[in-house]
């Protein structure tokens, strides 16, 4: 389970009310700092703040954040509304009228009763987001209670409900993750993937001088980079919850086409609808950002849960021959520079870009060195601003081959473009053989020269050696603190390269890869990274650990694996 | 951008140079022409104005308009158009459709795009058939008729599409004949007027497919006498001899002869198309006889766009945010040295 | 397989063993129970019955049912459940959905299950929020609320349901408050009756996200003033004392009192659920007072799959083909030897 | 361009009315049989009929077919209705009415030339099938009238016409093969590509006792398929035009729920959106199939042409782990026989299978040994008829680890699934990662199996050698002759391997790769059957030959490329 539960013994440590001793989980880091605190009214807030690091989560009982008890606990001003609990992720439930309607049918029960199992919920509720079952607690209550079964049964009950409670509203744990490798200097926040990524577009736009355009339809773990770029209309963006994840895609296109930074964002299941619509946008060859926020597969599966198993339906869920741009983030923080690279790439390449994220760092929150962005990269649009002799619309650069971006509203470059093949360079309807054949080579082509365009791969902790471990996307956390703790241990030959940069791979991939006798390419699925660099790479033995339980990697697992290799 | 024209445009600004395809004799072309001769009377530059269609016969509109232009996915072009309005208000935006692209696998983002009241147009090519693929039923394709997918008979009851546009709450709609380009033309230059999605559904022969489906009211020997072109505030009169009038009785619409027991022109029904109520508007729609052309329903009403917009200058004022550094460098930030 | 159920059953029949995880206080509880007594009043064999769903809170509704069930992906639910019924058109095939798996992403199978009037029920929760996912927006909220993704306030006009509906060619449109059971119970069991695709629109509060947003006509004090529950061949008429009434002014529906100046109950409208035209059921669910329950619509029509049902008994007595053999070895056949 | 076209020279051979010498095209097969006729009356289709080979097509205009006409040449009934022509691909074109409506706005043109120049219309429609422009005609007709600029206006503006004809309909090409091995004896018939296969439905819906039930929307180059099942409601066949391709899967899905043999039909920007619905057949395990008649892509692409590029879609595009069987179809006639597979495989193992076939092979005919039902292989099913003791809707075959099929109807088996992760054996809701882990596995070995229950792979030609050929789907025909002319010319240890399966691929498919020194796959696309190879089987080095141009293989290209790498 997520990284941060230890220790299988113990007490609910610092959850107000959890006295009770229900032998089961202890949601803290070392250190005691607690990951999860339970607020039932303002003064428990008051008392317990202090252990809980920026980032956690915090369920409060809105019910008993009443004008009285904020006064009682002495604070100036309701600590929900003031904005002082902004770097927590605070989950807000009317947990006493919850407890109250839950029991209602239930006979006999005194009020006093009442309010006490509404710890209960919070508690079925916590269980449900770190996947604990509730059978210890209700046999424990069954013992505890035993010449009372109406309080049993009361308790169970409640305990169910916030169990059901949080399970219907896909209520989902946050990680909280500190980069292991040391912090450079600088000013920081607290910020969670999905702000970081949200945040990542609107430095593009600014960069660009362009305006943010979002089309989307809300889903789970995606939701959240909807939410926050609602709130930032005093930026010019402008966002539509579409009426479907079809409508989300195509209307960024039409924003696309009209100038706009477009984007559309999702989670598996969405993109597998987007699939004839990147397409389009593939083969007209205009800017599209899809952000695909990994969840648990196939069809609805563990929509709370994280998991990797879309990166060969990212690479070719579309009809024909359609490569795109496909690159991942890896932390919380890092999701804010991918957002705005993903950015970068489309509009300088004129080729949509699939940005992978997933449920574990989208929904995990981090430090971050805030980026002012004056220190941002460049982005050069491909902007025609005027008619200019023998202009067509599939003009390239020579050197990206990207086309130029003529935009509704400018004089003398009206056009037509559409999703029947194209005649090079006119842009114009052609069944022509060979004019196919050239214009499939094109824009495979547009796409491998990315790699100019993109850093090459890495290796930390060791240049060559025994063992390369091989990563991709949200696994980086937990894959850097194994090979950092073998190396610590002595481990000298283990290497490792994380990728960011999906399709095209970068340029030495395979320089990097021969230095190693051993590959283990680790990911959550069952190996679709692997077979990508099994199609790209020949004559390497790519080894596999892949985990698929809607869990990140354990760092238990990790290390044993590795030292095993390493000799 | 102001959008009042620098100069006056003729159809050929219009034309594109790459030839038309369409079948001889299909009602394509002169809704092509009469788009042609429209534009160069509304108050648009030719540089605003955007064509997007969807897959079909007709979709392939707009390679022959010398504008911008989109020929996109099957059943999408609302979506996309919805898009390209939201990006940039100043363009004016039409859709190209067909009856199969709209309301079969386009059916969710039409309905849409009426709710949502954009201001853009939809011209809607009603053949009541599939041209494209060679001649399958569509969802305005009659109960019995048969087609390549239904040899013995269309099984699935239609939909009509102004009843379907209205019950998805559409603030403009026009029907109008594929073979009255004169009145054609006129209704592209209203619906560009209107602020809002105007929709115009075009009875449109596909004489390879689905040849003479609209012949019993469109053909020009009864056209006057089948047909009544309505006119906001004018009352509901047609026939050759323009004798032949609508009243209402109870919740129906009757057809009387004026002049006949006493029926005179005071009598009859005067075309109310800006009401936001739309019962009288429906009652219009569903009419066999006579079958009615024209502004149907024509109500200004309030556009996404423009709340959209407002919202944003209301929260651009009360904010302090400028620049995204307002916003990163905002509330709890801390150093690391 | 005949449809006469063998034993009467009771709501424990259709109750399954999985524990109900909706939020406590939450309106679908009603529904659920109101269901799973209704069944057993119906002429139907538990195992025939089979309930489709889509994807949201209310989605999750089949697995407490103890029936053939699919809770299967967002917004498909109605073509789903047009396969079933086409597959075996003896089971008893009901399509559970939200505002958003119905109208947002589900909106194109939702208007033509409707065109295709396949016999099957359709039970619409509409709590104005997309409830599943934490309280965004849908397309039946209303402008200007405030959701997750409108902090602003929604700029979207809604669709109407039942406008949408009968603009879609429903035959069967009910209307019923998500608190009140026994009528609800009732409807079902109508619905059931009803030969062709039944819709019923279940006004659901959402206490966690959308808490109260019927409350102005559903809440127990007023429910009685604010709401008609109308009945085929019934006047239409409501009130705590039974005193108020509707008569119909030109094309306006118009609220009256029985015994002020000189309105008697014969002037009040006689309800007509049965008449294909309609006007009257239109105005009846654009009425905001009263809000109108019960069955507005229920005009009987062929269904399709009588329809294909006719043209395939039609087919097979006019061919010779029995076995796909008839059929390969037939006509231009020659040997190779 | 289409194999049967040769001899860029010469006249356009038998078609009445053109014996204008426009040295362009010999539509023909060696032996000078037509492979295309175009009548413009019955007395041209009576004398010209003999020379048209069974299979082939017939252009024939309409408005010529008079009473008068028919009687003139000798006919006792209309030949277009008395179904003397059901083994010619017939084409009826109000052809007279076409050119007389393009003509109409032409001043000063007698009737006479009006009705020569509907020789033009035919000519248009004719390159457009087969790929030509128009351009050295209009140079022709520029030379041969240049004293006439009215004629030479009218017949330009006709020949393009029926250009654009040909095209705006989707006209497509029909080729005629024999498959080039000498034939078994017994009864045959012609038949097309996609005829066959929807006979092969049949078949297997009357061998298994289920009823057939088809969910879809028309496209290019699927949709005969829909227009051939439409007609045998006489065998009880449901179709339902849908209202798009979502609803053609999940009313399939529906349909297969409720115990239809459930299929649905489409071409490649069709699957694209099937994706998300397909995952969710895969996850509650019911049998489906899916047809995707490829066709030139990206986007809309070609629609007209055909291409195997829907290869990795197929297997890839959808959200998560979600495998499912696939098999690809090679020749119009075997369309039969893998339809009838298809339907085998999903029915006994309960997980949906897309069967690939592609525009050529789908719109090509052939001669067909006609299979009698009684021939075909037995179709076990998984139904549950009644209830029994502790039984699950998980409950699966201990060989095929196929889960049974309990139809709605039958008393005591009510139950739900849904898209969700379930519970091992009993299908409830699970969120446990273990059982994710358990069921993804299970859900792959299930595919993994199915090689226990397919054919293993052939070579031809050579057992082992110098060279192996490897073709997959639409392409045998031309690979075949390849290959065999060379054998004939003395190339002995050159080898031909061709997959119909595909996933999962034959057991023995490693060691016959094994026994060559080199691999070369052919394929129309950009190398996608290649890249399934290596990420399956290590340490080969898979040379490709790729074309993606609208067409199938040349024999010429084939066999040259085959000679230089036999040395
Ligand atoms: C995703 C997808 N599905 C199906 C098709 C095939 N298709 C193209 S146009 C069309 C219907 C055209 O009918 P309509 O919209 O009425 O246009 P018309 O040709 O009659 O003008 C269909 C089914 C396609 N191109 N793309
Ligand atoms: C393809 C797809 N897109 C989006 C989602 C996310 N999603 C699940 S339910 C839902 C909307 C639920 O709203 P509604 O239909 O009104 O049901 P309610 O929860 O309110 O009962 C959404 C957007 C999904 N599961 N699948
Ligand atoms: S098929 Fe019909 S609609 Fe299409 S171009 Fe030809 S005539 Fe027009
Ligand atoms: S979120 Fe709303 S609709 Fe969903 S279960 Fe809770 S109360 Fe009911
Ligand atoms: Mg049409
Ligand atoms: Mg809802």
């Amino acid at each position: 389970f997520p990284a941060e539960i230890r220790a299988p013994q113990g007490s609910l440590y610092g959850v107000s009310g959890f006295q009770v001793h229900i032998g089961s989980i202890e949601i803290s880091t070392p250190g005691d700092n607690v990951d999860l605190l339970v607020a039932m009214n303002p003064a428990g807030l008051k008392t317990n703040l202090h252990a809980v690091k920026p980032g956690h989560t915090i369920i409060v009982d809105t019910d008993a954040f009443t004008k009285k008890n904020i006064e009682k606990a002495k604070y100036e001003s309701n600590p929900l509304q003031d904005g002082s609990l902004e770097n927590y992720r605070v989950i807000e439930v009317a947990m006493t009228s919850l407890t109250k309607e839950a029991l209602k049918d239930l006979e006999g029960l005194d009020n006093k009763s009442i309010l006490r199992s509404k710890n209960m919920f919070a508690l079925g509720m916590v269980y449900w987001m770190y996947d604990r079952t509730t059978e210890h607690t209700i046999e424990f209550l069954n013992k505890k209670f035993k010449t009372n079964p109406l309080i049993i049964e009361a308790n169970t009950k409640v305990l169910n409900s916030g169990y059901y409670f949080a399970e219907t509203l896909e209520l989902i744990p946050n990680a909280y993750t500190i980069s292991p490798a040391k912090m450079a200097a600088g000013t920081y926040r607290i910020i969670m993937g999905n702000t970081a990524l949200a945040w990542g577009f609107l430095a593009a736009a600014e960069k660009s001088g362009l305006e943010l355009y979002l089309g989307s339809y809300p889903i789970t773990p995606a939701s959240d980079i909807l939410h926050e770029l609602v709130k930032h209309k005093h930026f010019g963006v402008k966002a539509l919850q579409a009426e479907d994840e079809i409508a989300g895609i195509t209307s960024a296109i039409g924003a696309s086409f009209a100038g706009d930074l477009a984007l559309t964002t999702t989670s598996g299941p969405g993109l597998a609808l987007k699939g004839e619509a990147l397409g389009l946008a593939m083969m007209i060859e205009l800017p599209l950002v899809v952000v695909n926020v990994q969840r648990g597969g196939p069809s609805t599966g563990l929509p709370t849960k994280t998991e990797q198993s879309d990166l060969l339906q990212t690479m070719y869920g579309r009809n024909g021959e359609s490569p795109v741009i496909v690159i991942a983030a890896s932390t919380p923080a890092n999701c804010f520079d991918y957002a705005y690279e993903a950015a970068r790439l489309t509009l300088e390449h004129m080729t949509p870009v699939v940005l992978l994220s997933d449920g574990y760092i989208a929904n995990g929150s981090a430090p971050w060195k805030i980026k002012s962005v004056d220190e941002m990269p460049e982005i050069k649009t491909n902007i025609m601003r005027e008619a200019k002799e023998n202009w067509h619309p599939y003009d390239r650069d020579e050197n990206t081959l990207a086309r130029n971006w003529a935009i509704p509203g400018t004089k003398g470059l009206e056009h037509r473009i559409g999703g029947l093949e194209k005649e090079r360079v006119t842009g114009n309807v052609s069944y022509d053989p060979d004019n196919h054949q050239l214009m499939t080579t094109i824009r495979a082509e547009k796409i491998k020269r990315v790699q100019n365009y993109i850093p090459e791969l890495r290796t930390e902790f060791a240049e060559e050696g025994d063992l390369l471990v091989v990563g991709w996307g949200g696994t980086y956390g937990p894959l850097y603190s194994a090979v950092k703790e073998l190396k610590e241990a002595g481990y000298t030959s283990i290497g490792y390269a994380h990728f960011n940069y999906i399709n095209p791979l970068p340029k030495n991939t395979e320089a990097i890869l021969a230095k190693f006798k051993k590959i283990i390419v680790c990911e959550l699925n069952t190996g679709q990274f692997a077979a990508v660099l099994r199609m790209n790479f020949n004559g390497f033995n790519f080894l596999q650990l892949n985990k698929i339980q809607g869990l990140p990697f354990s760092n238990g697992e990790l290390v044993q694996k590795f030292k095993e290799l390493a000799h | 951008m102001e959008t009042t024209a620098e100069k006056k445009y003729t159809f050929k600004d219009f034309t594109s140079d790459q030839e038309v395809r369409w079948c001889p004799g299909c009602d394509d072309y002169a809704i092509l022409r009469a788009m042609q001769k429209a534009l160069p009377e509304m108050n648009v530059k030719k540089e605003d104005v955007v064509f997007i269609s969807g897959i079909g016969c007709s979709s392939r509109f707009p390679y022959y308009m010398d504008t911008y232009g989109m020929h996109s996915i099957h059943g999408r072009a609302p979506a996309i158009a919805t898009g390209v309005k939201l990006a940039n208000p100043d363009l004016s935006v039409w859709v190209i459709t067909g009856d199969g692209d709209a309301m079969a696998i386009g059916g969710n983002h039409f309905i849409h795009v009426l709710r949502r009241n954009i201001n853009l147009n939809i011209i809607l090519f009603n053949n009541e058939i599939y041209g494209l693929t060679k001649g399958q039923f569509s969802p305005t394709s009659l109960v019995g008729q048969k087609t390549k997918s239904s040899p013995n008979g269309n099984t699935q009851p239609p939909f009509s599409p102004g009843e379907l546009a209205l019950g998805a709450q559409a603030r403009f709609f026009a029907r109008i004949g594929g073979n009255t380009p004169k009145e054609m033309t006129q209704l592209f230059i209203e619906c560009e007027k209107f602020k809002g999605t105007s929709l115009i559904e075009v009875l449109q022969n596909c004489p390879i497919f689905n040849d003479g489906c609209f012949e019993e009211f469109t053909n020009k020997d009864v056209r006057t006498d089948k047909q009544m072109f309505v006119e906001h505030g004018k009352p509901m009169i047609f026939g050759k001899d323009r004798d032949k009038g609508v009243v209402l009785n109870g919740l129906k619409l009757e057809v009387v002869t004026i002049g006949e027991d006493g029926i005179t022109e005071k009598d009859i029904l005067v075309h109310n198309a800006k009401e936001q109520d739309p019962t009288l508007h429906q009652m219009l729609v569903r009419l066999h006889y006579p079958k009615v052309t024209g502004i149907i329903r024509s109500f200004e009403d309030t556009t996404l766009e423009e709340r959209m917009n407002s919202l944003t200058a209301e929260v651009k004022a009360n904010s302090s945010f400028r620049k995204t550094n307002d916003l990163f460098f905002a509330g709890e930030t801390y150093e690391v040295n």
